[in-house]
């Protein structure tokens, strides 16, 4: 106790309202000067504004950077290795061809005509696909995970279609909706579905109870319940599956693709497969690729506008 | 569409003729054994009939007599054992153009093996390459295994795909032996990894080894639609007698000419060579051969399993009516 | 007089352990509350006093017994009903207006007037300015304020309220204690009031509970007769007050301890 | 205010203490009588266990009378079209001829070999590409979650890498790895990675600051950070994902034996495929199903084991 | 005297509002608390002690001004801090035993020394027998006494408690206060206690800082000269502690009354 003993004990009304540091009286603290401190904030704004931005900015750099060296070194590795023969380009491609071979594309078409337009036709095919897919899965998800009898019920019935091949179901589609657009967003709807179904349903199930409990003894009906706690709850959870879903509905509109075509990106691949043309393939892939990249960005804006209420993750963490 | 028209011939003029609007699937426009289609279509020659054609490419290689028994598609273009299992089945399609009077196949034998594998016989007992379990390639190995007196169960057979998997497997020793197509022929044959076992590429060869022809790609349509759009049909089928001559009078390098740019890689050469290995299967006037299509139905009723105690009416399965009145 | 507002008959709640076994919660509680009343209940932590405000909200279910809402048996959430969480059931996703004016939109009043309303409660619990504010974003005791506007917007006839001022200063604390008596009189809602604190129990009710510890039964019900309208800045010095406070604490400091001791020392069932 | 007024204001004393009902006196709630108390408990206990014993039964019998149902609704409706001629059975199969066809695998065996063989074959290389992608997948998530200029770095790449179509990847593979089970396994590993690795780098995105906060103040190291509150917190995102994946393996195994196998689930359905056979397709559907359902069986007993924290869901809500 | 053993200097917090402004929870705030000092901080709801103690805690960053902790200024989590936060930080998959364990395993400790450790804590906090409950198992009180024993098992040589006692009943509140008292006693721990409560501030504290409302900062510093050992329960009525309360007071409720008629009638910046 004899640190405690050494603490400075001065009576009571001399050290209070006193406080031992300068600039800032009591005053401030009262309402009083209003005015003049609003001007000092927004100096302060500007300032920590600018500051913030110059920060963000260096770090997209960073990031940049970081990003180019990642990718030189990855294509840099795969074109010398490919040049001192460890691995043989004939089956592994080369760098170098891919872009050449994208080249020809740009310049001078493909056998299929305009890239631009295969980049299209499969865009077309993977939206709708992805639409519909992202639309049922949120839907079932949404019910199945309302409704615990049916999710009970239904459950093993769609954790067994979801074991079942795509490649197979694609030849189903083609025979069924025939050669048209359909068929293949079929294809991709049945990639989409069950992987914004299952993510939707475990966000359901998710919800804090609690919130449940607030806004039931608020007044809430079920379809209050649903469209104001918990899909708003649930949506990090269909965000999470939208990211990779637009992916799949790709991966589907190209394996729709396989069963017969007029024109597509899958088309290119397998008409490159054919003729052992493996930077083709790989040139096939990146365009699909960027494809992903873009409708990623659209994603993550959309994501940015619905999940706004989220403390930022950049600054540290508030435990209050 | 152009209607019933049992008038239509070979001299119809192109004035009198209605434009139509078809759609063919082909089981990989840019393999060479489907190499008429696209051909054709470079040529010209289905504008000429006033044929507004869309080639609808699939590339999984099978599935387009499906489609075309679906009616998705108005014809096909595929083997002609198709036409043959489906009767089986009670599904009627026929075919009304054969391009080919060989599989454009080969049984290909990996350079390292080469020493102890010198015939159809010594494949008893080895791993052999087909693209899938059940599909064309397996039934042909098949046949040859037959054909040597051994039974289907005397050798192992391992699905491989085609292409880059196929020579993949052939190098890694995975299979000693595989039967395969062109390109991939010539550019095993180029690498020096396999060398050709049995020949599938020309009709001589073919005869030896299957012990008769053995029509493999063609034209086929539902026989219903046949018969309702035979001015159709007919003017189809000119187009590929058109396009059948065109390639007798011309090198594989000329025809290589003709052909998308994207179809010729990764080099010219090894597309014209190729092309040059099995020019002789093609036909020049879409004929069905006359034995051919009971050879086909042998081989399905003794060496493929699931053909075994079924029947086909092969008269349902192709018309030489076309072919006939065809210029 | 009509029959009570609520009303629980030999209410026994249990719940399961993680071993398995079954811990009894509430065991044969028995009270009532009247129309308009205001009910105070206070017990040791831990004695089953949110679970009764759940058991009468029907969020839970009892194990035995009866729990009548305006002499119905619950089944679901009774109408009429408002209640101030113990913990933070404000929604994340909504700014401090959207919570507010969630109960009256969820009764059907168009979006400008559920606004309307949910501005004037805001300045009320003195959140005026914070509108557009997340609940991440405000202090404890404001996130606090905000579950309580969300409650009495709706005017609620039966309003549980669990501990809905222990995170607020003292002074906050009053001036709120106050807001709400006023508020009530102005109603005719029957008031369950969980606290801890005594001294505010009697400066509210019409009647303090004092739970027993352990599985929670009524240990003893005490009407508060001081004259309405309070203020309950100043009521704590009258000496009726605090003749009625040391007759309750007596009671409950036993409860207390008994609940401490036994903690302390004893494996619970 | 009159309501008030009506109350009985009894002296302070008089009421406290003597509860107004029976049997329950104040004696109860102190230490005193807590054998009898003890075995009286027990006796409610066994009551109240075989209680809820008796409800989950018939529940559970409900839930299997509606499966039933289901499934006799779905094969019935299906049968009868197809022998009313309404859809042509030859493209869209026929239950009988499905079950039929299974009855011949079963006791004849599969033009491969006999069934289970074929099912064993497609199930190793389904399992080691789960283990492998969901590994790979939880790693990289938790991985890229903790370390923010890493997950920008590198999620271009991920992300745009999803969107390249397993099938395309498949023959890749196949040449890569030759025939062996891993190239299987690696197509398997390329569909399971992607759903396990957004899910778990999400799941690890979500976790409660404060938690995070309060671990760090306890003294958590990194590891211990991430091993006792990272994922046990990302666990149900995690869980979340498995449950869809493993159903994704089997796909991704299917797609593999495309390119080259000797045995296997997936040759077996290609086979029937190019012999017409659809309702071979179907049988051979049916045994993925039922192969993923057994798998999802193991996957929910350990979500059970490692959530067992969690607030069951069956009982209702308890705000407190 | 060695050096302050926390130092507040200058210290400003912004945040950003959801409107793309800025919003001053701190302004220019300085403050020192000696090494082995109890130091209480009281202030109107809202006016920034829980930011206080996260830039403590180095879990937030100033916006301005220098943090040091033991002469040194706060990059991450300084060594040996402790901390009770305001709202439930308890990991919910772990039991009442392996939450208050985590502590000492993480720094080292067997698993089976940490858990006998624990089982001491709990008890001391009146949990026996709670061992293997979750916390959503648990009631409000008992999981707040559950994070008292995870940050005070650590025996921290700064100890940061969040308004730690406020879900606790009026006795049990005592108790722990008491408790607390004499484990500070016995380690020489600083410690940096947030309350809504003036009482429960001086009846522990050394010193107690009052903050200003709004933009918090200090207003004025009060030493509290009662003697040690105290009970809490009864030191409340000397007159030193009524002079005391009544010195702070009148400092306080003119910042309760600013911050609560600014935030009813005023937008907030
Ligand atoms: N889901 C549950 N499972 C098991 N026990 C539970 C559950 N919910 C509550 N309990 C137990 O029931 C008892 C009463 O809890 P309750 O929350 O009603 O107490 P309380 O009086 O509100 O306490 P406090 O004043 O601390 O909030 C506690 O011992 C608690 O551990
Ligand atoms: N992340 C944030 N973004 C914006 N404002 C914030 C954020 N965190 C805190 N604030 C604001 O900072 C101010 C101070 O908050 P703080 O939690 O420190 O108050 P407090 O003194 O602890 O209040 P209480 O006694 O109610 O807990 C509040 O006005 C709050 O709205
Ligand atoms: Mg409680
Ligand atoms: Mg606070």
């Amino acid at each position: 106790m004899s640190v405690r003993s050494t603490l400075p004990r001065s009576d009571v009304s001399a050290q209070g309202g006193a406080p031992p540091f300068g600039s800032v009286g009591m005053q401030d603290g009262a309402t009083q000067g209003l005015a003049s401190r609003t001007a000092e904030i927004a100096a302060l704004d500007a300032d920590l504004s600018a500051r913030r931005a110059q920060v963000a900015q260096r770090r997209r750099l960073i990031i940049y950077a970081l990003r180019l060296a990642f990718t030189v070194l990855w294509l840099g590795s795969w074109e010398l290795s490919t040049r001192l023969n460890w691995v043989d380009p004939f089956f592994v491609g080369q760098p170098s061809g891919v872009v050449q071979r994208l080249w020809t594309w740009i310049t001078e078409g493909t056998a299929l005509g305009p890239l631009w337009l295969q980049a299209v036709v499969t865009m077309q095919e993977a939206v709708v696909g992805f639409l519909i897919g992202a639309a049922l899965g949120v839907v079932f998800g949404i019910l199945l995970g309302r409704i615990e009898v049916m999710a009970e019920v239904l459950s093993p019935f769609i954790k067994g279609a979801n074991a079942i091949p795509r490649v197979v179901l694609g030849s189903l589609f083609a025979v069924m909706f025939g050669l048209s657009l359909w068929g293949k967003a079929a294809t991709a709807v049945v990639l989409v579905f069950f992987v914004v179904f299952f993510n939707a349903f475990q966000g359901v199930r998710e919800v804090d109870r609690n919130l449940i409990a607030n806004a039931r003894i608020l007044g809430a009906d079920n379809r209050r319940l649903t469209t104001e706690i918990i899909i708003p709850s649930a949506m990090t959870w269909i965000l999470a599956s939208l990211h990779i879903s637009f992916g799949l509905a790709i991966v589907g509109a190209v394996v729709g693709e396989l069963f017969g075509a007029t024109a597509g990106l899958g088309q290119l691949i397998y008409n490159a497969g054919h003729t052992f043309d493996v930077n083709g393939v790989f040139a096939g892939m990146f365009v699909l690729a960027v494809l992903a990249l873009i409708a990623e960005g659209l994603i993550s804006a959309l994501e940015n506008r619905l999940v706004k209420w989220r403390p930022s993750r950049v600054s540290g963490e508030i435990p209050i | 569409g152009g209607t019933a028209n049992n008038a239509s011939g070979a001299s119809s003029s192109s004035s009198s003729m209605q434009p139509v609007d078809l759609k063919i699937m082909v089981g990989g426009l840019n393999k060479q054994i489907y190499l008429p289609n696209m051909l054709a279509k470079q040529l010209g020659y289905f504008d000429q009939e006033k044929i507004n054609v869309t080639l609808v490419d699939e590339g999984s290689g099978q599935g387009t007599e499906l489609e075309v028994v679906a009616g998705n598609v108005d014809a096909g273009s595929g083997a002609y054992s198709h036409p043959v299992e489906l009767n089986a089945l009670g599904k009627k399609i026929e075919t009304i153009c054969q391009f080919g009077i060989a599989p454009g196949e080969a049984e290909m034998v990996a350079t390292s093996k080469s020493s102890s594998i010198k015939s159809a016989a010594d494949l008893k007992g080895k791993n052999l390459g087909v693209t899938d379990i059940g599909s064309g390639t397996h039934t042909l190995t098949l046949a040859l295994l037959g054909k040597a007196g051994y039974s289907g169960s005397e050798a192992h057979y391992v699905a491989v795909g085609a292409g880059n998997t196929f020579i993949a497997a052939i190098k890694n020793g995975t299979i000693d032996a595989g039967m395969t197509t062109e390109p991939t022929i010539t550019r095993l044959l180029q690498s020096g990894d396999a060398k050709v076992l049995i020949d599938l590429r020309t009709p001589q060869s073919t005869r030896a080894a299957l012990g008769g022809d053995y029509p493999f790609i063609g034209i086929f349509a539902k026989n219903d639609w046949v018969n309702s759009h035979k001015d159709v049909a007919q003017r189809l089928v000119n187009v590929y007698v058109k396009t059948l001559k065109w390639i007798k009078a011309h090198s594989a390098a000329e025809i290589a000419d003709k052909m998308p740019a994207d179809y010729l890689v990764p080099s010219k050469d090894l597309y014209v060579a190729a092309l040059q290995n099995q020019l002789s299967i093609f036909g020049t006037d879409c004929r069905m051969p006359s034995a051919g299509p009971q050879t086909v139905l042998s081989i399905e009723q003794n060496y493929v399993s699931s053909f075994k105690g079924k029947n086909a009416n092969l008269s349902e399965t192709y018309t030489n009516q076309f072919a006939n009145s065809a210029s | 007089m009509a029959g009570a507002a609520i009303e629980l008959r030999s209410v026994t709640k249990r719940f399961a352990t993680p071993k398995g076994g079954v811990y009894t919660a509430i065991r044969d509680l028995t009270m009532e509350v009247a129309p308009g009343e205001f009910c105070a209940v206070v017990g040791p932590t831990g004695c089953g006093k949110s679970t009764t405000l759940a058991l009468i909200s029907g969020l839970e279910r009892a194990s035995a017994g009866e729990v009548l809402v305006a002499g119905e048996a619950v089944r679901g959430i009774p109408q009429g009903i408002g209640y101030v969480f113990q913990s933070d059931a404000v929604f994340p996703w909504k700014t401090v207006l959207g919570n507010v004016a969630a109960g009256p939109r969820y009764h059907g009043v168009s979006n400008w007037d559920a606004s309307k309303q949910a501005k004037e409660w805001i300045a009320r619990v003195g959140l005026a300015g914070f509108e557009d504010r997340y609940p991440h974003q405000l202090s404890g005791g404001m996130r606090k304020r905000v579950g309580l506007a969300q409650s009495l917007i709706n005017n609620p006839r039966i309003l549980l309220m669990d501990e809905p001022f222990s995170a607020l200063d003292v002074q906050t604390r009053t001036l709120m204690e106050n807001e709400l008596l006023s508020l009530w009189a102005a109603s005719s809602a029957s008031v369950v009031f969980v606290t801890h604190d005594l001294e505010e129990a009697i400066a509210l009710a019409d009647r303090v509970v004092v739970m027993t510890a352990g599985p929670g039964t009524v240990k003893g019900t005490f009407a508060v007769d001081l004259p309405r309208p309070r203020n309950v800045a100043e009521i704590r010095f009258q000496p009726r007050f605090v003749q009625i406070y040391e007759a309750i604490w007596s009671q409950l400091r036993d409860e207390v301890l008994v609940s401490y001791e036994r903690q302390k020392h004893a494996a619970a069932v």
